[in-house]
Formats: C-alpha cells, sequence, structure tokens
C-alpha cells in the first residue's frame, strides 16, 4: 500500500474525527454536568443540516457561494434553540437518571426523525458546497486534501477553540465548571444551576448543529443522517472519559481515524468489527476512558 | 395463590385460542409470545440484575440466523443469494446447519457463548451502568452492519427467507402454523417457570443485590463479574431460542432485526410491562406490539410518534409501568378496604 | 499472640494529586482490637479502603497473614480470605429480608452454579437466627432490610459480617448517628466479635474509644502521629495539638 | 401567620419555627426552633450526627423541611432554593469546604460575586487583610491548598458576597491550631463590624463559647438546652456533648 493511500485515509479519518468531536463535546458535557444520556443528540445533528438545506432554498439563485457560512451560526442557534426547549420541557426531568434518560432520549430522537420526515420526506436532499469549497491541495501526486473536508476541520478546531475559551475565560464557562464540579456547592454562593443546565444542554446541541451543517457538505442528508454519526460519538465519550475537553479530543481523533483506516484494510463491515474490538481492549486497559478523574466519590 | 391461579388461567387460555382466533391473527400472535420469551430474557438481565442491555436483537437474530440456515437448507440445495453473489457450494460453516438437530442447540449455544465474549471483558474491566449499554448497543450496530457486509454468507440486507418446510411439515400448511404456536406457548410457559424459579433460588437474590448494591457483594466475597457473566450469557440464549421460534412462524430473517431500533424496542416491552416483574414482561410485550400492528397499519406516520412519546411517557409517568399501576390500586383498594373495615369496628 | 495479621508498609494513595495517604506503615497484631482516630480527611477510612482492596495504592505494600498480598487480590478475593468490611453508611441490601440478607452473608455457596443448586441447611437455618439473636433482629427476620430503621440497619451489616466469619474485621464508625443506648449496644457487638479474631475501628466518638479501646492509633493528614494505649495516646502533645485539642467530643473530666 | 412575622420582623436575622426535616434516612430533625438576632453570633453544639449539619442545610435550602418555616431578614424563605437564598444574603461555609477543586483560588472566589451578575468582578483588598495567605495563593488551584487554607478560602469566598447570615459548619474541624487561631480571630473581627450575624456550628466547646453570644445545644434532632453565652454554666453543656 502505498504511502498516499495511506495518508489519505488519515486524513479523511481527521475529518470524519472533526464531525465526531462537535457531537463528542456536546454528549459528554451533558453527560459530565447532568447524569443525562442524550440518545436524541444525533438529530440535533441532523436539525443543523437541514438548516444548511433550507438556508440553501432560500438563497437558491442568489450568492450560493456565502449562504454557506451563514449556515453555520444559524445552524447553531436552531439547534441550540430546540434543545434549549427540550431541556426545560423533558430533560430535566431526567437529571441523574441515565437509564431513565437512555429510553427517553430515544423517543425523542424517533419523534424528531419523524418530524423530519413529515416535513423534509423521507428520501435524502442534496446540499450543493459552495463553489469555493470545491477541489482541493494537490500535496503530491495521488494525495489530494479536499477544500470541504479542510473546511470541516477548521470549524472544529474554531469551534474547540471557542469552547475552550468559553469554559476557562469566561464568567459563563467558570459557572458550567463550577456546577459539574460542585452542584450544591455552586447553588449555595447563588450560581442558578438549573439555568446552566438548560445553557450547557443548549451549548451542547448547537454544537452538533455545526457538525450538522459541516456534514452537508460531506454528502447528501435525510431524517437519519444523525444515526450514523451518534454510535461513533458514543464511543468517543465512552473511550475519552465523561465531562472534559481533553478526553473527547483524543477519543474523537482515535475513533476517526481508526475507523476508515481500517475499514480501508479490510472491508467496510469488518472495519466496523475491529474499531468496536479494539475499544473493548482499551477499555480492559483504562475501564473509565483515557482522562477519567480520579476521585474518591466513585460509588 | 391468587397469582399463580390467574397465571394457569392465562397459560390455558393461550393453548386455546387456536380454537377461536384465525390464522392470520393466531400467526400474529405467535410471533409476539416470540417476543414475549426474549422479553422475559431482558428482565432477568435488566429488571433483576439491574443491567440494560441494548443488544439483544443481536442475540434473537443470531438464533434467528441459526434456524433460518437450517429452513434454508432445507429449501434449496444451494441458497439463492449464494448462487447470485458466485458462489458454487455452500460454505463450511453452513453444512451441519442443515440437521435440525444441529441446527437448534445452536441456536441458543451461539448467542450464549458470543454473549460470554462480549460479556467477560466488559464486566471484568468493571464497566457498568450506562457504559454497559452503550458499549451493547454499538454491538447491535456493529454486528447488523457486518451480517449486511457478508452477502454471500448471510444474505446481506435481505437476509434468508423463502422457506418451504420443517422437520417435513410444510410452513404454508395451517396446521404447522398452528402446531408452531403451540410450541412458542409452551416454550414461553417453560422460560417463564424457569426463570421464576431462578429468582427464587439464592442465585436471584444474589442478582437483586448485585442491582442494588454491587460493591457490598464484592466485600461479601462474591465474584459479581462471574454472576453478570452468567446471567447475560443465559439472557442471550433464551433470546436465541425465541428467535428460532421466531423464524419459521414469519418466514424470514434479516439485519433489521438485530440493529439498534428492534433491540431498544425490546428493552421498552420490558419497561411498559414493568421491570422486574416476570408477567409484566410478557404483558408489555404483547400490549406494545398489538398497539404497533394497530397503528402501522391504519395509520403508518403515526406509528412512530406513539412509539417516541411512549418511550417518554413510561419513563416520565409510569416508571413501574403496567404492572406497577395495578399494583398501586389494588394496594390503595386493600387499603382503603383496612380503613373502612377499622371504621366499622371502632 | 504477637502474631502480625496486617503489615502495611510504606503505603501511599493519591486521589489525583491528593495524598490521602503519606508513607504509613501500619502493622495489627492477631486477636487485636486496634482504634483507629484523627481529623476529618485524615485519610483513616481510605486507610481502611486500601486493606479491603477498595483503593490500590501508588506505593508501597500491603500482606495479610503471612504471605498474601493484598495489592494484588481482587475485592472478593480479599474477602473470601477472610477480611471484611463494616461501612460508614449501613448499606444493607433493602429489597431483600434481614434473613435474606444473612444468607447472602453466609461465607457458602458464593458461586454461580453452587448458589443455584444448594439452599440453606437447618445448622445453617439455625445459625443465622442465633447471629440474628444476639444483633436483637431476629422478630423481624421477614422484614425487608429497606423498613429498618438506621440502628437496626447497622447491627444488620455487623450480623452479616459475623456471618462472614472473618479474621480480621473492618468497621467505620460503627455508632454514628446513634443513640446513646444504641452505642452501648454496638460496642458489646464490637466486643462480642473482637473476642475471637481481629479488628479495626474508625471511631469519632472518643468517650466510645475510650470504653472499648486496646490500643489507638491517630492519623493526621494522611500520617500516623501517634500510636499506643489510649492513655499515652490522649496525653500526647501532638495529639492533643491537632485533634483532642478541640475539646468537645472529649470529656475532660473522662480523661482526667 | 402575620403576626408571627411581624414579630420576628424586628428583632431577628433569622428565625426558625418548628422545623422538621429529614436527611436520607440518617438523621431527622425533630421541631426546632431557633432566633438569631442582628449581628449575633449564634453557636449550635452538639455531638457527631445530631442533626446540626442537616440544620444548616435545611436553612441554605439544601434540604427541604417537611414542616415548619424558616424567616430571614422579615421574608418567608422556607420554599426558596438555595441561589435565591444565596443571592438575599445567606452565606454558607460548609463542613468539608466544598472549595471547588478544579478552579483556581481566584475563581473560587470571584464565583460568587459573579453569580450575583457583578460585572467584571474584582476581588475587594480588605479580603487579603484578612486572609494575607491567600494573596500568595490566587492562582493555585482549589484542590491543591490544604486544609488550613482551603477553609480560610472558603470564608473569604463567602464574605467577599457580603452576606447579612453567615452559616459556618464547624471551621476548626481537622485544622491546625494557629489556624484555627487566625480562624477565630477572623469571626471575632466579623463580629465586631456587627453587620453579619453568625449560625456556627461546633463542637469545640471553647472555641464556640468565646465567640458567641448564645448558644443552642442538639440532642437527636431537638433542641435540648439554650441560654445566652455567660448565664449559662459550662458543666450543663459539657454534659449534653457527652454521652
Amino acid at each position: 500500500m502505498s504511502i498516499e493511500i495511506i495518508l489519505s485515509q488519515v486524513f479523511n479519518g481527521l475529518s470524519l474525527s472533526s464531525i465526531l468531536l462537535l457531537i463528542g463535546l456536546g454528549l459528554s458535557i451533558t453527560f459530565g454536568i447532568m447524569g443525562v444520556i442524550n440518545f436524541a443528540h444525533g438529530e440535533f445533528l441532523m436539525i443543523g443540516a437541514y438548516t444548511a438545506y433550507v438556508l440553501q432554498k432560500v438563497f437558491i439563485g442568489h450568492d450560493s457561494g456565502t449562504y454557506f457560512l451563514f449556515s453555520l451560526p444559524l445552524a447553531f442557534l436552531v439547534a441550540g434553540g430546540i434543545g434549549f426547549v427540550m431541556e426545560k420541557s423533558l430533560i430535566r426531568f431526567l437529571y441523574g437518571r441515565p437509564y431513565e434518560s437512555i429510553l427517553a432520549t430515544w423517543g425523542l430522537s424517533l419523534i424528531l426523525q419523524q418530524l423530519a420526515r413529515n416535513i423534509f420526506g423521507a428520501n435524502n436532499v442534496e446540499v450543493t458546497a459552495p463553489e469555493w469549497l470545491r477541489g482541493g491541495i494537490t500535496l503530491m501526486k495521488g494525495l489530494q486534501l479536499p477544500y470541504n473536508r479542510l473546511f470541516i476541520m477548521a470549524i472544529a478546531v474554531l469551534c474547540v477553540a471557542g469552547m475552550y475559551i468559553y469554559l476557562y475565560k469566561s464568567t459563563g464557562g467558570r459557572r458550567m465548571r463550577a456546577v459539574m464540579q460542585n452542584r450544591d456547592m455552586s447553588a449555595c454562593m447563588g450560581i442558578k444551576t438549573r439555568s446552566v443546565d438548560s445553557l450547557t444542554f443548549a451549548i451542547g446541541c448547537g454544537l452538533a448543529g455545526v457538525a450538522g451543517s459541516a456534514v452537508s457538505l460531506l454528502g447528501s442528508i435525510g431524517p437519519s443522517t444523525g444515526q450514523n454519526y451518534i454510535i461513533d460519538a458514543f464511543m468517543v465519550v465512552v473511550l475519552g472519559g465523561v465531562g472534559n475537553l481533553a478526553g473527547t479530543i483524543a477519543g474523537a481523533i482515535m475513533i476517526g481515524i481508526a475507523s476508515p483506516v481500517f475499514e480501508f484494510i479490510t472491508t467496510s463491515s469488518m472495519g466496523k468489527v475491529i474499531v468496536f474490538a479494539l475499544v473493548i481492549i482499551f477499555l480492559q486497559w483504562k475501564p473509565s476512558g483515557l482522562f477519567a478523574l480520579k476521585t474518591r466519590t466513585l460509588d | 395463590m391468587k397469582r399463580n391461579w390467574s397465571y394457569i388461567i392465562a397459560a390455558i387460555a393461550l393453548l386455546l385460542l387456536p380454537l377461536v382466533l384465525s390464522d392470520f391473527r393466531l400467526n400474529l400472535l405467535g410471533k409476539f409470545l416470540t417476543f414475549a420469551i426474549v422479553a422475559v430474557a431482558i428482565d432477568l438481565i435488566w429488571g433483576y440484575t439491574g443491567i440494560l442491555s441494548l443488544g439483544h436483537g443481536v442475540f434473537f437474530s443470531l438464533g434467528a440466523y441459526c434456524m433460518g440456515m437450517y429452513l434454508k437448507l432445507q429449501a434449496e440445495e444451494l441458497p439463492d443469494f449464494m448462487m447470485w453473489s458466485g458462489l458454487e457450494e455452500v460454505p463450511w460453516f453452513w453444512k451441519p446447519f442443515q440437521h435440525f438437530w444441529f441446527a437448534l442447540p445452536m441456536a441458543i449455544i451461539i448467542p450464549a457463548v458470543f454473549a460470554m465474549l462480549i460479556g467477560i471483558p466488559t464486566f471484568r474491566a468493571g464497566i457498568r451502568g450506562v457504559y454497559f449499554s452503550i458499549l451493547t448497543q454499538a454491538l447491535a450496530l456493529v454486528v447488523s452492519i457486518f451480517f449486511i457486509g457478508q452477502q454471500p454468507y448471510t444474505g446481506g440486507t435481505n437476509g434468508i427467507t423463502n422457506f418451504q418446510d420443517i422437520l417435513g411439515y410444510s410452513l404454508s400448511e395451517a396446521s404447522t402454523m398452528r402446531g408452531l404456536y403451540i410450541i412458542t406457548v409452551v416454550v414461553l410457559i417453560i422460560i417463564f417457570l424457569l426463570s421464576r424459579w431462578l429468582v427464587s433460588t439464592k442465585t436471584g437474590r444474589v442478582l437483586i443485590a448485585i442491582r442494588d448494591g454491587e460493591n457490598r457483594l464484592k466485600f461479601l466475597g462474591y465474584n459479581t463479574s462471574v454472576f453478570k457473566v452468567g446471567v447475560f450469557a443465559l439472557s442471550a440464549a433464551i433470546a436465541g431460542l425465541a428467535g428460532a421460534l421466531f423464524v419459521p412462524q414469519v418466514g424470514i430473517i434479516s439485519p433489521s432485526m438485530m440493529g439498534i431500533l428492534p433491540s431498544v424496542e425490546m428493552a421498552i416491552w420490558v419497561a411498559v410491562g414493568g421491570r422486574g416483574t416476570l408477567s409484566g414482561a410478557v404483558i408489555g410485550t404483547l400490549v406494545v406490539n398489538f398497539a404497533k400492528s394497530y397503528l402501522s397499519e391504519t395509520f403508518p406516520d403515526v406509528w412512530l410518534y406513539f412509539l417516541g412519546a411512549l418511550f417518554i411517557g413510561v419513563v416520565l409517568f409510569f416508571p413501574q409501568g403496567i404492572v406497577g399501576v395495578f399494583e398501586k390500586i389494588s394496594k390503595r383498594r386493600k387499603a382503603q378496604h383496612c380503613l373502612v373495615a377499622g371504621e366499622e369496628q371502632v | 499472640m504477637a502474631e502480625t495479621i496486617i503489615y502495611m508498609e510504606n503505603v501511599t494513595v493519591n486521589f489525583s494529586g491528593f495524598k490521602a495517604l503519606k508513607e504509613v506503615s501500619f502493622y495489627v497484631d492477631r486477636g487485636e482490637l486496634r482504634f483507629l482516630i484523627g481529623p476529618n480527611g485524615a485519610g483513616k477510612t481510605t486507610l481502611l479502603d486500601v486493606i479491603c482492596g477498595k483503593v490500590k495504592p501508588e506505593k508501597g505494600r500491603v500482606i495479610f497473614g503471612d504471605s498474601l498480598d493484598i495489592c494484588r487480590l481482587s475485592e472478593y478475593r480479599i474477602a473470601r480470605a477472610g477480611i471484611s468490611r463494616k461501612f460508614q453508611t449501613p448499606s444493607v441490601f433493602s429489597n431483600l429480608t434481614v434473613f435474606e440478607n444473612m444468607e447472602i452473608a453466609l461465607k457458602k455457596n458464593t458461586g454461580v452454579l453452587s448458589s443455584l443448586l444448594h439452599s440453606l441447611n437447618s445448622a445453617d437455618t439455625d445459625r443465622i437466627f442465633s447471629v440474628l439473636k444476639k444483633v436483637g433482629l431476629k422478630e423481624k427476620s421477614n422484614q425487608k432490610a429497606g423498613f429498618l430503621s438506621h440502628g437496626e440497619k447497622q447491627w444488620l451489616e455487623l450480623a452479616m459480617t459475623i456471618m462472614q466469619e472473618p479474621k480480621l474485621l473492618l468497621v467505620d464508625e460503627p455508632v454514628a448517628g446513634m443513640t446513646g443506648r444504641e452505642r452501648i449496644r454496638t460496642g458489646e457487638i464490637l466486643m462480642e466479635i473482637a473476642n475471637d479474631r481481629s479488628v479495626i475501628v474508625v471511631e469519632h466518638d472518643m468517650n466510645f474509644v475510650q470504653r472499648f479501646a486496646r490500643k489507638v492509633t491517630v492519623l493526621h493528614e494522611g500520617q500516623i502521629i501517634c500510636e499506643g494505649s489510649f492513655d499515652r495516646v490522649k496525653n500526647d502533645p501532638v495529639v492533643i495539638d491537632v485533634y483532642l485539642g478541640r475539646g468537645g467530643e472529649v470529656d475532660s473530666h473522662a480523661l482526667n | 401567620m402575620s403576626t408571627l412575622e411581624e414579630e420576628v420582623k424586628w428583632t431577628a436575622m433569622l428565625s426558625i419555627k418548628g422545623i422538621h426535616s429529614s436527611y436520607g434516612e440518617t438523621v431527622i430533625l425533630r421541631d426546632v426552633d431557633i432566633e438569631i438576632g442582628k449581628g449575633q453570633v449564634v453557636a449550635l453544639m452538639g455531638r457527631n450526627g445530631v442533626g446540626k449539619t442537616t440544620l444548616l442545610k435545611t436553612v441554605m435550602g439544601l434540604i427541604q423541611p417537611l414542616s415548619g418555616r424558616i424567616i430571614f431578614d422579615g421574608e418567608d424563605i422556607t420554599g426558596w432554593s438555595p441561589e435565591k437564598r444565596a443571592v438575599h444574603g445567606i452565606g454558607y461555609v460548609p463542613q468539608g469546604r466544598d472549595i471547588f477543586p478544579h478552579l483556581t483560588v481566584q475563581e473560587n472566589l470571584l464565583i460568587g460575586l459573579e453569580a450575583r451578575g457583578v460585572k467584571r468582578p474584582s476581588i475587594p483588598e480588605g479580603i487579603f487583610e484578612l486572609f494575607p495567605a491567600l494573596k500568595k495563593l490566587l492562582s493555585r488551584r482549589g484542590g491543591d491548598l490544604s486544609g488550613g487554607q482551603q477553609q480560610q478560602l472558603a470564608i473569604a469566598r463567602v464574605l467577599i458576597t457580603e452576606p447579612k447570615l453567615l452559616l459556618l459548619d464547624e471551621p476548626t474541624e481537622g485544622i491546625q491550631p494557629s489556624v484555627v487561631f487566625e480562624i477565630e480571630n477572623t469571626i471575632r473581627f466579623i463580629k465586631e463590624q456587627g453587620n453579619v450575624s453568625i449560625l456556627l456550628v461546633e463542637q469545640f466547646m471553647e472555641f464556640a463559647l468565646r465567640l458567641s453570644d448564645f448558644c443552642y445545644v442538639m440532642e437527636k434532632g431537638s433542641i435540648v438546652f439554650k441560654g445566652a453565652v455567660g448565664e449559662l454554666s459550662k458543666e450543663e453543656i459539657q454534659n449534653h456533648l457527652t454521652i
């Protein structure tokens, strides 16, 4: 196997990593801060993807090159907004009940998918990538880095940087970390923990929405688009450990690269089996993920 | 005592239903009863042991594929999908499945062994709670993709279908179907009784203790992971048996039965009926599936909304399921009864 | 009888940067009743956690009996080897009856198959009832453990550890949240258990310690600062400084 | 009802009336009445596990009482959330200190001000006069401090928010003597300022009596003894603190 082919698989993997990272961040934070496993998280990606699609429909004939730049923040707002409403109406009843949250959010995901089917039809739709994202940089013979994938990576880097700055440099992020570390004490300091929860959940959903509009660059999208990524995103969280940025990044890079590489070396179905087996083997070594915090209260 | 009588009446009623129901309805009920067997299996591991497996569709389907291979080899010497994929001969691992005596035990053994292969490393590493659920869900995805990918050996997306007869009885005969129905009822009764016995032994109490305080149990000298692997494997074996009963009655097995959606749906049957009560698992399965067949026939779009709402509703409003609701009502009635009696005494 | 049953050397426990135990060496003899005292956060519970295998130390070694290396064993093997633990908060199985809790604690049929196939013989049942009688729970044997009072749960858990017939029993704050009479009762149960085995007790209540202790070890910020008889410990200037000096718990009359 | 409120409005900063409370299964408060005047330091003593911490948590709103009322600064706050109580002027220093371990000392100090919507908050210099040790530690993580430093940080963190009522849960527990001395001086300083009421839970009797104006003793979830410091006999309290 030639070096170019391997490099291009790794490159493809990194763009998958970027998407998984954007979904995984939200999943990991919601689990870390509220003890809720959100199986409907993939549907927020789907919402983001359809946001890009609708925006394109609206802007059809206009300057189709720039509309896509608007779709990213819009996807963040739409997915985040719907997430906010969901948190207020459903998720808040599931705090600290992970099993129940699995079933209930799974139900939510079914409803959101069916809604998408009724609104946009069951068939997949295409979002045409803007002119300036076609083509790519040719590094060497047989190794081209497509612009759309580079763009997706750039988005992920931006979002993670934004998330980092928010978490560690802003007052809102500080409140979020305080609640994650000690909910009761945060309340005693006057922090409105309930609003922090809603906001956290909304941000997580918003990031998934951004991932969705990025995904629309890679292929057609449909009501079950979110389902294609959610399980891998969960693997990222399991691998990286719950509730921390570094673990999620490491997990996303590992899963993102391993999947296409093994699928390329073997077959696409065999590759999935190998990655799953590797995750299980990895967990023998680090059962609570890469970056689990060792604390005194594990029970 | 009263409860035992209602069980006996329910069992007799199930056995007599072939006299009343149309062949179509009976066949449908037979299918649902195989689901009820899976639900009992899930209840053992989830309701009693507190481990939520979201991968039981895999074990169910593994059992079903074993039986499907047997049925297929009865119908055709070289299965059609193999021919289309250019195979000229039945692969070696298919060959023994032409014998019923091999296929049926395998439908139980293969899921159990597979569950052990998954359970031993995960439980030994101390992976529990939602992490285990997530892993089993990934398992459902991975295995179904794997089966789709192995078109020449599994029939790919279409799965295995076009069967003719089982042990010489034609599957198109109504009498064969009635026989299969009766066998399903009998198996359900046996599995039900077996499970009831299991939870009444010390093992059953250990399982409940694992659910309520696994750490404490370790410090009492129990190797809890062995118990967990054991109950996971048993549960998988029962699910596999259910799958083997499912295939001849439904006439097809495909990867769509092993994916994530059917696996999660199986858990919701148990939740609807009431976790930790074996009868709840059976009742919940029947209720949800009849609702499904009614709704998806009449309003196909509504069904998924309904299912979604069901997931949410059960969790938020009826965490103890149907059986829980009934128990609450009967308790309240009893309490009222006592109150009335007390007042009379005064 | 000065044989060592627990031999702990240079044990350090690290919780992401926070050293709960620092190079602690700690020895307990066979048949000894040892009390561990010290301020909150001194590392008492962590020390018990290390001995029963709940926490694996970063450094150091722990030998049980003649040669059993605790740090290499899983919790259930340590339990089977004869170390039993009573936790601070009562952790009985609340959905099982008192009798069923005792059955689970019985050091017999702990494997999958044996627990499936064997049931209790009459000798086992008699023993369960006699231990339950000892802690005053015989009449409640058919009640679900979840419905017991706080004190009764503590006694049930003590009864369960008796069923385990441990060589070494670790007890964490057995009288916390109990009334005066319950405390005395608990002390008596503990003394009876300690008759023929080694017991390590973590306790805050100094009157309780004084009443029942033979030898006391004082921990402070992850280190042992004093060890000896109760009289020696209570007069140790360092101990008075960091712990007893705070008064309150210690009846000054009792000390004199 | 209104007479009760009016009655306490002018005399007490905090008035607890007939509180029944349960915490998990361990401790239950039975019909507890406590009153704290403006600028008063009130000690609450009792052995381990008699319900002192449960009472503080009930005042803070972390535990909702089964019955009874809590009136703070003239308002009935019984159903309020902890964050609302905090913003209205109740400051809590819990037993384990509960410093945010992964936030720096500076972040720990600022978080209370930020929660009250202060834009661009800064740490008042006065705090470092009270706790000079903290100034050098500003960039350290809260979890890396020693027990004594954490205790000072916990008190400083609350004082910054200028509470009207301070709840202190065993501030001397597990703390070395020199720091205990500093903490005692701090509390005395706060007391002399005269605008903060303090409810001090302690087992260290001498310490508590040196600082407080009034004292309550709890046993098995009920107040069994109360009296103004100076009028009461130490022996009597001692009797309640030992078996």
